[in-house]
């Protein structure tokens, strides 16, 4: 892990047509890096939302840069409906790849383990299932016959993206409890995350540091960035700004209210 | 004392409805379930039963998880979630679930966030109950759009879940697995069996004078109001407020 | 959780047959529990290294209470092989279950998952697939066909046992990146904990000790048992005591020789 | 300074075959590989080359691992680890290891502990460097009795690792898949071909006068013996001090 690098030099990783995974609301969004993915402009993207997805991915598509989601779902919590993405889906301008929670967790856990593929139960006769012909069902070999097993195949992100408490000067991450994002950085062929500090301490210093630390080996590029999950909150850390993420849902009803909102918040952020 | 709100014996009828559970898991944005788990936890803890164990989802305060998102679909996988609550854009009457949208998929006329753990969770936690305030005839259809989550599965398929209660703001109905479909056991007071005939897509089974469901008693409606509300508002504190100003003495 | 258990009375909760799960050498084995097991003398007990065995597996192998033995190796480390497993294996005393580690992860991460089965790369063409009919062999259903994987069942075992640093008055367990351990108990239908000591502040009062910390959720009983690891090392607590691991091979290299360590050690145990 | 000792050479070889790896695994009672690790690490960084990563399992110290002992796996599964070292009861001209022991199954004449890791890594870690001290007729056969790793597989098996090289205390060996089988590369001062044919169960490809295995220079010796030995006195004491004792100038 080289030295801390600059939000839009982050951004700048990203190329055209990549698969990206991106946390779930409350475990440490990079919403830091969201106007910087836009400003930069790599379009024709996938989204996995781990397991879920909102304001983040919601931006991104509003802003033109996603032919593809995969995700159990898409909200902005209390704040209501994902408006771009809803608009999306009416407007049949993106690829949806409707999954349930687990399922994204088990193509994840597959990548993780150098596996093809994770078997999961339940799925059998939803309509989530029928809409996905890139999962299998196999009769259980272990059983007697019949009983069916979805097989979801890894799946192995060109990048994942989070925001995290701090990072050590080596390049370690302190997550916390929030280990999805320790998945997401196994599973993904490259890990970018943006923090709020970086420490001098070492993180593998104290069992006690070590236990809650993504090792550097699975992280690419650092960027520090203050509270760079808002208006998201970090676990642990501050508490999402509520009153915002409205006002996004209230602006964002439009493709001109969206794009009042990008000006204005993108000008504040740069 | 003010006489209970009408949430209040919602929330009554959930910690009801979960008796006897030792785990209780319930989503982030579902105050009415989590105060129905908190006055179980709460009611056992005075009557010396076994504890209630609460998971509230995306909560720091309330989630006693440390291995991220995927250990409550784990932990359901194992068998040691005993309840759960799914609502739905659409629920219909052999107890399928709906939370993607109406109309054709993928490009729904109205698209829903999605089905969450739902296509997981109802197949392997015993006692779902389907939660949804309101009662219309466009959530209660006859049969969904969208199948998040069956209601039941073939013989041979794999599961030890499934739907178990419906709960919505107008009545309480149990789900018979066997035949399937619903069973309308009580109607909230205030209302009655043609509103909630009205009010439903699909057929149900249902008494010639069904019982009408039970308000909170007086220790029952002195917890919610004390030591539950306080526990609601660390983590619901808008919902904690709307709750009490239903039920303070100038309402 | 309930209050703490004496030690002699979590043996006790072992019953004749059950499956059991033990720790990596290093992990943190609850060598505090051995004595009182062969003491109980719960017999035909299945026994599940995670993923290797060493002294703790030995001497319940040499007080003649195991049927079975799923390991990926069994040792005493630096002190050389494990004298009762070998004896055993030379005259058929054991049915064995040669693994290879990752596979014994796998099966408990299939229990981990409520799935019937982990699909792994690697195996094919070894003695180790060859000899366990109950793992499968599938053509990978998501290749153009051939592409075999295996697939390793689930393993749930009845009872988890180790030892770890401290517990809270709740039952919550501190395990800190020991995380095989959670895999244990999440897979374990029960989990017999001891721990060095019991703490009065809550695991989950600050991120930073959650984030090492295994739920009571999974956590059927606790002892206490100071140095509980002994001769063993817990891992960033203290370390391995060689000597006395030397001591054992070298005494149980005979029946007769391991009947009087054990008449000696446990003498000084109870 | 006096000369280099035997397992030096050793020590230095492993720095060799290591060169451009990014990381490395060592198993916990493994000094010697650990020793050319870390002295690969010490040289690059001197050469301002890119860092190497060392996991020495079972060590805290040098364990940078926070995922409990599957993550070394899951790590090579990922294609995160670029060389790992496999020792083995017996090793066989085709690249076969056998762990496990001597004679038939389960009931073996000679048991060792068992197949660890090596049915899986074997086949996923990339620089995989058999690695055995001894070098007998009894540990290098012509066909193992168990095969715990396979030298290769059939076309069709997913394979993206397997053995690069086999280092003895009398020489060092290429590995070549397609053959399959080894090629003697040199041949460690002191010891000569006839010695190594006559230790070797298993026929094995040589130049006529195979070159001798180049001892460390003075700049590597120095840094052996200065910064390798003290990161290795941490983790290996024992070996450490061993080391030291023989290179001494009183020995």
């Amino acid at each position: 892990m080289p030295a801390t690098t600059d939000i839009p030099s982050l951004a700048r990783l990203i190329e055209p047509g990549m698969q990206i995974a991106l946390p779930v609301d409350y475990a440490g969004v990079s919403m830091a890096m969201t106007h910087a993915l836009i400003t930069h402009g790599a379009g024709n993207l996938d989204l996995v939302c781990v397991p879920t997805g909102g304001l983040q991915a919601d931006m991104l598509i509003g802003a033109g840069l996603v032919r593809s989601v995969e995700t159990s779902a898409m909200t902005l919590g209390e704040a209501g409906g994902a408006p771009c993405f809803n608009r999306a889906v009416k407007e049949g301008g993106i690829v949806l790849k409707d999954a349930t929670c687990p399922a994204i967790h088990a193509g994840l856990t597959a990548a993780q383990k150098g596996a093809p593929f994770s078997a999961m139960r339940g799925l059998i006769g939803t309509d989530v299932l029928r809409h996905r012909p890139d999962w299998r069902v196999i009769d259980n070999p272990f059983g007697a016959g019949g009983d069916p097993v979805v097989l979801i195949p890894a799946i192995q992100p060109d990048v994942a993206i989070f925001h995290a408490t701090m990072a050590d000067r080596a390049g370690n991450v302190w997550i916390g409890r929030r280990r999805e994002l320790a998945t997401m950085a196994y599973a993904a062929r490259r890990t970018i995350v943006t923090v709020e500090r970086v420490v001098e301490d070492d993180l593998f210093e104290t069992e006690t540091m070590a236990a809650g630390t993504l090792p550097a080996l699975y992280v690419d590029a650092i960027g520090i960035a203050p509270n760079g999950a808002w208006p998201y909150g970090l676990w642990g850390g501050y508490p999402a700004d509520t009153a915002e993420l409205s006002r996004y849902a209230a602006a964002a009803r439009t493709t001109e209210g969206f794009a009042a909102y990008l000006a204005d918040t993108g000008a504040a952020a740069s | 004392m003010t006489p209970s709100s009408p949430r209040e014996t919602l929330i009554t009828t959930i910690a009801g409805l979960l008796d006897g559970v030792r785990h209780v898991a319930v989503g982030a944005s579902s105050p009415i379930p989590a105060a129905g788990a908190m006055l179980l936890r709460a009611m056992s803890e005075v009557a010396g039963a076994p504890p209630v164990r609460i998971s509230i989802l995306g909560s720091v305060r309330h989630n006693f998880f440390t291995n991220g998102s995927v250990e409550l679909f784990d932990c359901a996988g194992q068998g040691r979630i005993d309840a759960f609550f799914l609502s739905g854009g659409q629920i219909d009457g052999q107890g399928n679930v709906n939370l993607v949208g109406v109309g054709d998929y993928p490009q729904t006329k109205v698209r829903w966030p999605g089905s969450f753990g739902a296509a997981y969770l109802y197949f392997v936690v015993p006692r779902v109950i389907l939660f949804r305030e309101d009662h219309t005839p466009r959530i209660f259809v006859d049969k969904v759009d969208f199948i998040s989550a069956p209601g039941t599965s073939p013989e041979g398929v794999y599961r030890s879940g499934g739907p178990y209660a419906l709960l919505t703001g107008l009545g309480l109905f149990d789900f018979d697995a066997a035949r399937p479909g619903f069973r309308l056991r009580s109607i909230h007071p205030g209302h009655d069996l043609t509103e909630i005939t009205d009010a439903t897509g699909f057929a149900f089974a249902h008494d010639a004078a069904p019982a009408a469901t039970p308000p909170p008693d007086a220790a029952t409606l002195a917890l919610l109001r004390g030591r539950v509300l306080d526990e609601l508002s660390e983590t619901y504190p808008d919902f904690a407020a709307q709750l009490q100003r239903e039920t303070s003495e100038d309402a």
